[in-house]
């Protein structure tokens, strides 16, 4: 299991390909299905295009907060492994934000997991997004629900 | 008892300062820890959290406890 | 929209990341939000050790398949674009099978439609597996439903 | 007329071929289809198509078709 808060850009696509090559759990032919959700930035948001982010955090708390719901989605849907990365500082379009990703031996485990780890996330780990507009800056107020 | 109050996001730049200390010499809940912090009603939706855990803000805190407030969460 | 068979095999993330880099759709900042799955052949299965495994399929009906369920998904989830891979051949364990892979504006409509497009691919795409045990070879006698 | 039919997985096995070339000069059904290839009855879950889509064991089928038989489908 792998959980990171990143400071800086990263390719969600060679993550999970490391990952998934170095992780013990993940032997080969030990696992059948793999979900994965990578949530990047967009240059446009509620009807304005946007320059750039800020993501803030607090940083006791997120790391905690995602290590507990990895464990308890390994524990609750039987996963084989996880890898979770989300990215803080300055942000721009295009830049990945959140990667998570599950690794089961049959896909609705995979699925369900990769998908509750993800609700979980946007409605209780502790980041902040600040746009930067063509004009001023604008705190996001508020996660689109499931 | 001393406790270390934080403020993040948007409330941290409407306090104007990421936190401080704030001493009492009696029980104290995260309501009353607010209302040693500031005059003003708390923003509808702000959350709190005490060493490093969600809570309301009828919670009891303790002397050397982390009392943070922060606006709705948008990560992910 | 990219829909392939492949006899060979492939590396699912290279391929996610070269076809994101790539498609014309997906350009930077247009998308938010990315859902993977990825089938792998496992070395175990219904309790015996699987060697190898050969995947039969109706090669006429399965492009069209993928593509008509591939373009389903697009209008209904208003999905911005979609890549879909499946091998065929001689397959062995930690081999990937199965990649679907759906980009979006918000997260809701990817993790919907990667389901669903998985869903519908394993109970309607004309796609066999005959598996190679340590003695003998057996059919896969049908898929797990959701 | 003349119809191609196909046999895939297990049911190829069974049928020691892939498909073969079936005639009849008059209307035919999916069902008459399976009986001219065979004497059995079809096994149980066998699914079949006209022209590359599903359909039932009732559907007609024309001069020129191709019906294919197999088992579930196990992909993915």
């Amino acid at each position: 299991m792998k959980i990171e808060i990143r400071p800086s850009a990263y390719d969600p696509w060679q993550e999970v390909a490391d990952f998934q090559a170095a992780a013990n759990k993940l032997s080969p032919g030990s696992y059948g299905a793999c979900a994965v959700f990578v949530g990047t930035m967009r240059d446009f948001n509620e009807g304005d295009e946007v320059r750039s982010m800020v993501l803030e955090h607090y940083p006791e708390m997120t790391v905690g907060q995602l290590q507990e719901l990895a464990h308890n989605a390994m524990v609750s849907h039987g996963l084989i492994d996880i890898l979770i990365l989300h990215r803080v500082g300055e942000i721009h379009p295009n830049d990945p934000i959140v990667l998570v990703a599950a690794w089961s031996a049959h896909r609705s485990e995979a699925f369900n997991a990769c998908r509750e780890m993800m609700e979980i996330l946007k409605s209780k780990a502790t980041f902040w997004k600040k746009e930067k507009l063509v004009s001023g800056e604008r705190w996001v107020g508020k996660n689109t629900p499931a | 008892m001393q406790i270390k109050v934080k403020f993040f996001a948007s409330l941290r730049e409407q306090m104007g300062t990421d936190g401080q200390i704030v001493e009492s010499s009696g029980p104290l809940s995260i309501s009353g820890v607010w209302q040693l912090v500031t005059d003003y009603s708390p923003p509808e939706n702000l959350l709190c959290s005490r060493n490093l855990k969600y809570v309301d803000w009828e919670e009891s805190v303790e002397d050397g406890d982390e009392v943070a407030f922060f606006p709705p969460v948008t990560g992910g």
